[in-house]
């Protein structure tokens, strides 16, 4: 947010002799700080709560260090319930942001599932390590042990996303993208402590800032089309240069590198090269982690940004042809190459990598199918996948063979008889990923198709069915393997971890696949409140009332 | 003694007497399936008769309660007492029936109809054609009458034999094969019985199974079960016939009850008929459904190989009884062979192919028979010549003889397998009559030889015997027909009546004649221990189940007396049931002879009162053959050919036997005439054509089409689109180098074909 | 909690149930859990009042779960859904009763498979909503696929996933069609979103024809899967051959039924026109399907393919009655998704008894068993005669009628049948009667009657370890107690069906006549009335007096 | 809908962007491309890096060209905030490099390229 003053200071003289500039009404309409504070208190419960983890996990106290994650727990509950408290519809209202309850909803979901990933990663963070006090052979060594480091970035990241939602104007969103972007990094370096993660934490980083760069650049593009920062006036502009003869080259050009940048959090053609090769490098939190939580950020990033350049309060879809038809091809390329890519890995991880990829190519046809209709949609769905997404990543974090991580398809084989609660947990999750009905993903799915539908977008329509056909094919795997296959001399010592939580965690979000759907109606309201943008707009809700 | 004869065969051609509807000798060939007016009388639905269904429900309950023995493998004769029982049940009621509402039928006729229970029947709107009934209900007409009592009284008789001829089945299939004949006779009552065609079609596929069940009845033989087979599916093809011409005269008279039926026919008989090819063709179905059930035709040819069946069966199913259900159709469906059916155009088409059917294959038919050594197969064939007759009666336009053959035949045909399964019995099924000789002089087979001579007299229509008096009907018939076409038919059937002759002698002279030999049999037909009456108390002291394995030594070929074979010559039951059937077999023909009411005789009577009493096709009470008075040139004639083929076999297999195998030697040795001993003795290999010429290439058809679907379909077209996706990302593969420079390097690409694409969209777009 | 509510919980409960108990209480709990279901359900058969209507019952509104997603949980069901409801709660426990000698391994997943199955299958009859019914239609895929992955024979993984990729890829399109049709109803109604059938049937028989024409496909292809149709059947003759007995029973007289009741409740009232016009290349695949798939049977030497292969034209046949768009054609092919499940069904049972004892399906190795297990043999051969279509039994009156229908549906005006089908088809159709005879025969002559034959190492069955544990038999004895329990009501079914099909054709009527009625209109509305397919037409012109089916009425 | 057609038309850059502008915002894209060329080309993590930052800075010139044309002092704002997000990435990416070279103790990515398809 620009300070008023100085915002206002040179807005008198100098300026180009077009027409398309920003009323000095427009820059004014900047909110004051109060009301938006007012908000932000999740985000510092959040905040505090990362720094209070860094600093219990240098304790020399090994059950302070093991307190570690239930501190990041309770900052997450707390953050969910302080949210409750601060996120009224007025607060909103008075914040003026432009999707006054988008925040509410991605932070109850990044709360819910971020306690299911802090769940997913007890015991496999300093494992080691701590094995080696709590039996006398090794010595507190501040400089080995991450756990701290662990959760406080893992909230830095949740932090991050969660800002993301109060964003009124670039440097914001620049901002908070960048809190939660930077933080992965270090989860995926320090969470399973081998060369992999190694490899792939660089590879996730130096890939990362390249398309940080991208968007970046194309933020200064879209700066240079209209001459501000803030959204709100950003999109006057841009109404208003729809009217007066078309939205410039510049902008466009700006729209476009901004899309491929946030593409690459979304791990959306064509920056999802790096997905796989990450996702199997990290450990399996941190797989699972990466492949919910910058989906959030891509998405809420997405459609904050489609919204300034061309949706209206109304609901119509007026973002550029030309931007529309880049996310049209990346849509469908992404689901399609990602659930290609998935039909040949024995590697569950990898696999589970490329179906997130295609899982956002779905999602990306909410989005092109416009604010009213869509991006409730692919709010829900994005709620749907981290739920069955969790399920099925913390269901391989609860396993492990001979102490190792599973990654291999074939170290699933009968696994029901090794471990059957969390071969349950995998099995429903990977249903609810494939969209069996009535578990939660089919849900998400159906918003989806129905979005896609109404908005006449037929041939996404049918891409996505013919993708989750052959997802059908793959993910049947993960059912097959624990369930249908017999156990095999390599499946000898696959073995639940010696920790409770990361099963408690799997066989949790297991069952809110089969619960959520209880509670779709509600699910659904909440995201069609979400999606409205706009501060006026009451909470329309298109269902058919009986 | 030919002039005395002369009234007897002129009353017996009695179809004239309706002539007076002014249908004389003057007819054109045109008319020749031309009635007039057609006129049926209404049923009368008379619910007071609804204990007829216990003529159903009795043999019905032998089926349950043999089944149930069946299934609780439940071992003693209870199940033959029961059908016997349940038989004879039914032909008292058969006859009770008769008697009740014959004298009505007869004075007003009207057809008894006695609904009994909905079946198939609905309706979706108000108008004709707007529904469907076809229910559970008894139509009783004449020719329904006349079935219902030769098939109730047959079968009783033959339940009666079998319950000794099966009784060395007793452990094993005895329930079962009862099950199967109550079934049949169940099954044949509805048949006959049923108001309405889809219930003739239940009662006609219903005895097609049980037929198919008998025919298979010795399950371990393969030959009996392929047999079984192929009587089942050449059946099918004539009940698609049926099946398809009952859809057709539903869709074109608006019913498929007899009784409306015949009324809408009549009906739209009176106007100026126009065809179309929906109602030409319902005839042709029909006799497609005869060819299936009666042996006609091309689809003669299961008929023999249904003599794997069990003699009793061979004889109630295969030669009394369902063979001529074909007849009873034609008989029951004659309204469509009229022009006042199905149009000028088609009706005299329709009707003369029927008289060719049947007349061609009785030729055939007969003349198969005498090449066969086996004197089933040669009952059998006489049984398909015989029922060919019966066709070409109905094709020529006397319904009553061929209705009037189908019950002499009955008894006569009944009486021959009966015969011939006493042989069997006693010799340990020794088939072929060339190893047997001289049994009229073995001691207990004396009246079963004098029971077959007088069947092979009546076979060979020997002169006064009823089955001359029924056939000569259907030859005079043809004889003095206006139709060239048809007095061909007559020539033909005349030549074959005296192949007849010859082959029925030839069977009975080598049999019953010549020196005594006997070699016992390789009891194949019979299961395992058919012939085994050691367990039945025989006097078979010795042998017991073991006979069984020394009789399997007797398959090689020598060595029959080794062990002292002793034919064992039927009993008490078997020669009684035999007797009887001769008998009736010489009283088939009283009626004839007997008293006639208003110029008709008791057969008649039935003919007369029933729907095949369409035409006044009698031709000329006085017609003329080659120029002579017809019934001296035909009794004439028809002597003298019997006369001739019974000489001819006495020469040959009676009187000097190496003659008659000479004779045959050197036909097989004579290039041109090989054929036809050759031809003959295998059914003029009308079987290998039919599998050359339709079951090969259906097989290999089929075996193409399985390979199409399941490696083709299946394995190459979607697999092809099944592996689609796996390919193309293999094409994308080596895309995912793994180090950063190419994802980035792909990236850049990746943003490069975007802005492409987008400069291309600008540009096209700009252009446009 | 009403019946039709217990129909879908109980069997869940007893799922649940069997999952928690042991391995040895699993079956009781199994067969006791479908046997309180068929209880349930045939006291919702007692209490049904619409018998002989088209209406719904109970049209019970449930939990209003998903009611923003347009979806409601609304439950009821026709004379169809009856019927069929009640054919499934009979073959699930039958289904189960069958295995209990069979099923050695993991015994309680395998009955909790078939309860959660006929949850599902209890909800697909059940709803009046798309989505409520793609819910229980989709769902049954999961427990099928474990049936058949786990419990299957040696082939069973290529088996599995064919089934699951084939149905689920069917079923997609299907809801592809679905959500179109309820997005544009949505838009037209002021984007009140509703998945409810009538309103979309409505809503889509009031499209453009060409939009129509596509519906109709998706959906309708969707089912096509099911039915399966010609080509896409190929995953039902591998399914149903590694299925274990009780997975090919309900598949066979269960599951492929969906498929063609969704044709009934969703393709066809949804998109008349578009049914209209796709009718004769549907019609041509399912001819294809009968002829083609009958022809195939004759040279299977699996028998379980075989009948597979014989569901397939069967089907084929059902469906090519309905494309006749008359009353009896639509009945005939109601009536046989119940007569060919009895029939097939029974048919499965009989070959997986067999299966148990000799651990082969191949006719060339096992046979003659007319001699070794004669009671068995009665079943068999009168399960092979229902499918014949033998009069008397359940499969004739099925049969007749549809290809009554076929034939009837020339467009003639007297029957009040329009229609695109007529007589050519019904000829080409028929031809399956004396195929049908040829292949079922050969099977017979091979299997039942003949020598005996027997495999020598029956002991150690190539199936793997779901049989493994007591293969050892010195002689294969013959149907015990329970496995005639559990074909006996098939068996008495079929003959009561065939001997008095009154009741049920009088109750199916109205519903048949509801799904005819568009397409009946549709056709006698269009000014250019279609020719017969076959250029020949019956006589329509030529009068025919009132009085022949009045006479035909009298003489009832 | 066909995402094609009809398409927006494409306006023109801002007619009077002042010619100093047009030039920084050249060097911008230059800066930019060189950043990409260098990250594309270069083995040495470091250098890759750099590379980065090189588009990072770009995208800071072409803010504060902006801002200069806009005569807004928001692009130099974003600037101050870009180059305070670049040092905790250079942050960052420094500890992974060191951390990587400890492990493989040499600088180059394609000592890292064992994750792949």
């Amino acid at each position: 947010m620009i300070p008023h003053a100085i915002a206002m200071l040179p807005s008198t003289a100098m300026l180009p002799s077009t027409a398309m500039l920003p009323s000095p009404a427009m820059l004014a309409s900047t909110a004051s700080l109060g009301p938006k504070f007012a908000l932000i208190v999740p985000e510092i419960v959040v905040f505090a709560g990362a720094v209070v983890c860094a600093v219990m996990g240098l304790s020399q106290s090994r059950s302070t260090r093991a307190g570690v994650p239930w501190m990041a727990v309770a900052t997450l509950v707390g953050t969910f319930v302080v949210m409750l408290k601060v996120w009224t519809p007025e607060a909103a209202a008075a914040a003026e942001l432009p999707m006054p309850l988008l925040g509410k909803y991605v932070i109850a979901l990044l709360c819910v599932v971020g306690v299911g990933h802090v769940l997913a990663s007890a015991g496999s963070v300093d494992r080691a390590i701590e094995r080696q006090v709590a039996s006398g052979t090794g010595a507190f060594d501040p400089v080995r042990v991450i756990s701290g480091e662990f959760h406080a970035f893992l909230l830095f990241s949740l932090c991050g996303a969660m800002l993301l939602c109060h964003a009124t104007d670039l440097v914001w969103l620049f901002l908070a993208f960048e809190l939660c972007s930077l933080p992965t990094y270090v989860l995926v370096a320090i969470g399973r402590g081998a060369d992999r993660s190694m490899e792939a934490a660089i590879k996730y980083f130096f890939l990362g800032a390249m398309s940080t760069a991208t968007m970046l650049f194309g933020f200064a593009l879209l700066y240079g089309a209209t001459g501000t920062l803030e959204l709100s006036a950003m999109r006057e502009a841009f109404q208003m240069q729809a009217q007066v003869g078309g939205i410039g080259t510049v902008a466009i050009m700006g729209m476009l590198f901004t899309v491929i940048g946030i593409c690459f959090k979304l791990a959306a053609v064509p920056m999802h090269f790096y997905a796989p090769d990450v996702y199997e490098g990290a450990s399996n939190p941190v797989a699972a982690f990466i492949s919910f939580v910058p989906k959030v950020q891509g998405f809420v990033t997405l459609v904050l940004l489609l919204g300034t350049v061309g949706w209206d309060a109304s609901g119509n879809a007026a973002i550029p042809q030309v931007v529309a038809a880049v996310l049209w091809m990346v849509a469908l390329l992404t689901m399609t190459l990602g659930n290609i890519g998935a039909l040949l890995q024995r590697s569950a991880k990898r696999m589970l990598a490329y179906s997130s990829i295609a899982n956002s190519g779905y999602m990306l046809t909410g989005i092109l199918a416009g604010p009213a209709i869509g991006v409730d949609a692919t709010l829900l769905y994005l709620l749907t996948y981290g739920v069955a997404n969790l399920a099925t990543f913390g269901s391989l974090a609860a396993i492990e063979r001979n102490g190792h991580e599973v990654d291999s398809l074939d170290d699933l084989a009968g696994l029901r008889v090794r471990a059957p609660m969390v071969a349950t947990a995998l099995a429903i999750g990977a249903l609810s990923l494939t969209g069996i009905p009535p578990l939660v993903g089919f849900w998400g799915k159906l918003d989806l198709f129905m979005a896609s539908a109404e908005s006449g977008q037929r041939a996404l329509l049918v891409a996505m069915a013919l993708n989750s056909g052959i997802a059908a094919f793959y993910y049947l795997r993960l059912v097959a393997g624990p369930f249908v296959a017999e156990p095999t001399p390599r499946t000898q010592g696959v073995a639940p971890v010696q920790s409770l939580w990361p099963r408690v965690s799997a066989l949790v979000f297991a069952m809110g696949c089969i619960v959520l759907p209880f509670a779709a109606n509600q699910l659904k309201q909440e995201s069609a409140a979400a999606a409205m943008n706009g501060p006026a707009a009451p909470p329309a809700v298109r269902t058919a009332e009986k | 003694m030919h002039a005395a004869l002369l009234p007897l065969i002129a009353l017996a051609t009695g179809d004239g007497a309706h002539a007076a509807d002014g249908h004389g000798a003057a007819h054109a060939a045109a008319a020749y399936a031309d009635v007039g007016t057609l006129q049926f009388a209404k049923a009368t639905v008379d619910t007071s008769y609804g204990w007829l269904k216990w003529m159903l429900l009795a043999p019905l309950a032998s089926v349950a309660l043999c089944g149930a023995f069946a299934m609780l493998k439940v071992r003693g004769r209870l199940p033959a007492l029961f059908t016997v029982a349940s038989f004879a049940v039914a032909a008292v009621l058969a006859v009770t029936v008769y008697r009740q509402w014959g004298p009505t039928l007869f004075s007003t006729h009207a057809p008894l109809a006695v609904p009994l229970m909905d079946w198939l029947t609905f309706r979706w709107g108000d108008g004709p054609f707007q529904s469907f009934t076809a229910n559970f209900g008894l139509y009783l007409d004449g020719i329904s009458i006349l079935w219902i009592l030769f098939v109730t009284v047959l079968a009783t008789l033959i339940a009666l034999y079998a319950s000794e001829y099966m009784e060395s089945d007793v452990k094993a299939g005895y329930a079962r094969f009862f099950f199967a004949v109550s079934l049949f006779v169940t099954s044949m009552l509805i048949l006959v019985m049923s108001d309405n065609l889809v219930g003739l079609y239940l009662g006609w596929e219903g005895v097609g199974l049980c037929s198919y069940m008998l025919i298979g009845y010795y399950a371990s033989q393969p030959g009996a079960v392929a047999a079984s087979k192929k009587a089942f599916v050449m059946n099918r093809v004539g009940d698609l016939g049926l099946a398809l011409a009952i859809f057709l005269i539903w869709t074109n008279y608006g019913t498929v009850q007899y009784d409306g039926l015949f009324q809408a026919i009549a009906s739209s008989g009176a106007g100026t008929v126009q065809g179309s090819w929906s109602k030409a063709a319902i005839p042709f179905l029909l006799l497609l459904a005869v060819c299936g059930k009666s042996a006609q035709g091309p689809l003669f040819t299961w008929l023999p190989d249904a003599m794997w069946g069990p003699t009793p069966v061979s004889a109630l199913i295969h030669a009394a009884t369902m063979v001529t259900a074909g007849i009873y159709l034609l008989a029951r469906m004659a309204p469509f062979y009229t022009v006042q059916a199905i149009g000028s155009e088609w009706a005299e088409p329709a009707l003369l192919t029927v008289g060719w059917i049947g007349c061609a294959t009785a030729f055939i038919g007969a003349t198969i028979a005498c090449g066969q050594f086996d004197y089933k197969r040669v009952f059998a064939y006489s049984t398909i010549s015989s029922l060919g007759y019966m066709v070409m009666g109905l094709g020529v336009g006397t319904a009553f003889g061929g209705v009037y053959y189908v019950f002499t035949h009955a008894w006569f045909k009944a009486l021959l397998f009966l015969t011939a399964g006493a042989v069997m019995h006693g010799m340990a099924g020794q088939v072929d009559f060339r190893r047997l000789g001289g049994l009229l002089r073995v001691p207990g087979f004396r009246i079963t030889m004098l029971c077959m001579l007088l069947g092979c007299l009546w076979l060979a229509t020997a002169p006064f015997s009823a089955a001359a008096l029924s056939k000569d009907i259907i030859l005079y018939q043809a004889l003095t027909s206006d139709v060239e076409q048809v007095r061909w038919m007559g020539w033909l059937g005349l030549l074959t009546a005296g192949i007849t002759a010859y082959y029925a002698f030839r069977v009975w002279f080598r049999l019953a004649l010549g020196p005594v030999r006997i070699e016992p049999g390789p009891d194949q037909h019979h299961g395992h221990d058919d012939h085994d009456h050691g367990a039945a108390g025989h006097g078979h002291g010795g042998h017991d189940h073991g006979s069984h394995g020394a009789h399997a030594a007797h398959s090689g070929g020598h060595g029959h007396d080794a062990h002292g074979f002793h034919p064992h010559p039927p009993g008490l039951r078997i020669n009684f049931v035999l007797v009887v059937l001769a008998v009736g077999s010489i009283l088939a023909g009283l009626p004839t002879y007997l008293e006639k009411s208003e110029g008709f005789n008791w057969i008649q009577r039935f003919v007369q009162n029933s729907s095949a009493w369409i035409r006044a096709t009698g031709g000329p009470e006085h017609g003329q053959i080659l120029g002579r008075d017809g019934h001296g040139t035909l009794f004439v004639l028809a002597t003298g050919v019997v006369v001739a083929g019974i000489a001819l076999a006495w020469v040959l297999h009676a009187g000097n036997r190496a003659l008659g195998d000479r004779l045959r030697d050197s036909m097989l040795k004579t290039p041109g005439l090989k054929w036809l001993a050759r031809g003959s003795e295998h059914g003029w290999y009308v079987d290998a054509v039919y599998n050359a010429l339709l079951g090969v290439p259906l097989w290999l058809g089929a075996q193409v089409l399985a390979f199409l679907d399941r490696f083709v379909l299946d394995g190459v077209v979607f697999a092809a689109v099944g592996r689609l996706p796996g390919f193309l990302a293999r094409v994308f593969q080596p895309l995912y180098v793994g180090t950063v420079q190419a994802y980035a390097l792909t990236m850049a690409g990746g943003i490069a074909l975007i802005f492409a694409w987008v400069v291309w969209i600008w540009l096209s777009g700009g252009a446009s | 909690m009403t019946l039709a509510v217990l129909l879908i919980v109980l069997p869940l409960a007893g799922a649940l149930l069997c999952l928690a108990g042991t391995e040895r209480t699993a079956k009781t709990v199994g067969l006791l859990a479908g046997l309180v279901t068929l209880g349930a359900a045939v006291m919702m058969a007692r209490e049904f009042p619409a018998w002989g209507t088209a209406d719904f019952w109970p049209n019970q509104e449930g939990w209003r779960l998903f009611t923003a997603f347009g979806v409601d949980f609304l439950l009821g069901t026709d004379t169809v859904g009856m019927i069929l409801i009640l054919l499934t709660a009979l073959l699930i426990p039958c289904s189960m009763l069958v295995s209990f000698g069979a099923i050695t391994q993991r015994q309680r997943g395998f009955y909790a498979q078939f309860l959660f199955m006929e949850a599902a299958v209890m909800l697909a009859f059940l709803a009046r909503d798309v989505i409520l019914f793609y819910i229980g239609y989709e769902f049954t895929l999961v427990p099928l696929f474990l049936i058949v992955a786990v419990w299957g024979g040696s082939e069973r993984r290529v088996a599995s996933i064919k089934l699951w990729v084939y149905s689920f890829v069917g079923s997609v399109v299907s809801l592809v069609g679905f959500i179109y049709l309820a997005a544009g109803n949505a838009s037209a109604h002021g984007g009140q979103m509703t998945f409810a059938i009538d309103a979309l049937s409505q809503y889509g028989a009031s499209l453009p024809a060409s939009t129509q024409w596509w519906l109709f496909l998706a959906i309708m292809g969707g089912f096509a899967v099911k039915v399966p149709f010609v080509p896409v059947h190929s995953w039902l003759p591998l399914a149903h051959g590694e299925a274990p007995t009780a997975g090919s029973v309900v598949l066979a007289g269960i599951v492929i039924k969906i498929g063609q009741y969704g044709a009934l409740r969703f393709a066809f009232p949804m998109a008349p026109e578009g049914g209209l016009a796709l009718a004769p290349f549907f019609s041509a695949l399912a001819l294809v399907g009968i002829l083609g798939m009958s022809l195939v049977c004759w040279v299977q030497n699996d028998v379980k393919r075989l009948v597979a292969y014989s569901s397939v034209a069967h089907m084929g046949l059902a469906l090519l009655a309905m494309f006749a768009f008359n009353v009896v054609g639509m009945e005939g092919a109601i009536l046989y998704m119940v007569n060919h499940g009895l029939s097939t069904a029974g048919m499965f049972m009989c070959i997986g008894i067999m299966y148990e004892r000799y651990h082969t399906k191949d006719m060339e190795v096992v046979g003659g068993l007319m001699q070794r297990m004669p009671v068995w043999s009665v079943f068999m051969v009168f399960f092979a005669m229902a499918s014949l279509a033998l009069p008397g039994l359940n499969g004739f009156v099925s049969e007749f009628l549809c290809l009554m229908g076929v034939y009837t549906a020339d467009h003639g005006v007297k029957t009040g049948f329009p229609g695109i089908l007529g007589p050519t088809y019904a000829f080409l159709a028929a031809l399956a009667l004396i195929l049908g005879a040829l292949y079922v025969l050969r099977m017979l002559q091979r299997f039942v009657f003949g020598p005996l034959r027997e495999p020598h190492d029956a002991q150690h069955p190539p199936g793997g370890e779901a049989h493994g544990a007591h293969g050892h038999h010195a002689v294969a004895h013959d149907l015990n107690l329970r496995e005639v329990a559990a074909m006996a009501p098939l068996a008495i079914a079929c003959i009561v069906i065939g001997i008095w099909p009154k009741p049920l054709l009088d109750t199916i009527e109205p519903a048949a006549a509801k799904v005819v009625a568009p397409y009946v209109e549709l056709i006698q509305r269009a000014p250019t009335a279609e020719k017969p397919s076959d250029g020949l037409a019956l006589n329509a012109g030529s009068p025919l007096p009132a009085s022949p089916a009045a006479a035909g009425e009298a003489a009832q | 809908m066909n995402p094609v057609q009809p398409l927006l038309a494409a306006a023109p850059l801002a007619p009077a962007m002042p010619a100093n502008v047009q030039l920084t915002l050249a060097l911008a894209l230059i800066l930019f491309a060189i950043g990409l060329v260098g990250f594309l080309t270069r083995r040495n993590m470091i250098l890759m890096f750099l590379s980065t930052e090189l588009m990072f800075q770009a995208a800071a010139l072409a803010f504060v060209a902006f801002g200069r044309m806009w005569m807004d002092l928001s692009g130099q704002l974003m600037v101050i905030f870009i180059l305070t997000v670049a040092a905790a990435e250079a942050a960052l990416a420094l500890g992974l490099v060191v951390l990587l070279y400890r492990r493989k103790e040499t600088l180059s990515n394609e000592a890292w390229a064992e994750l792949k398809e």
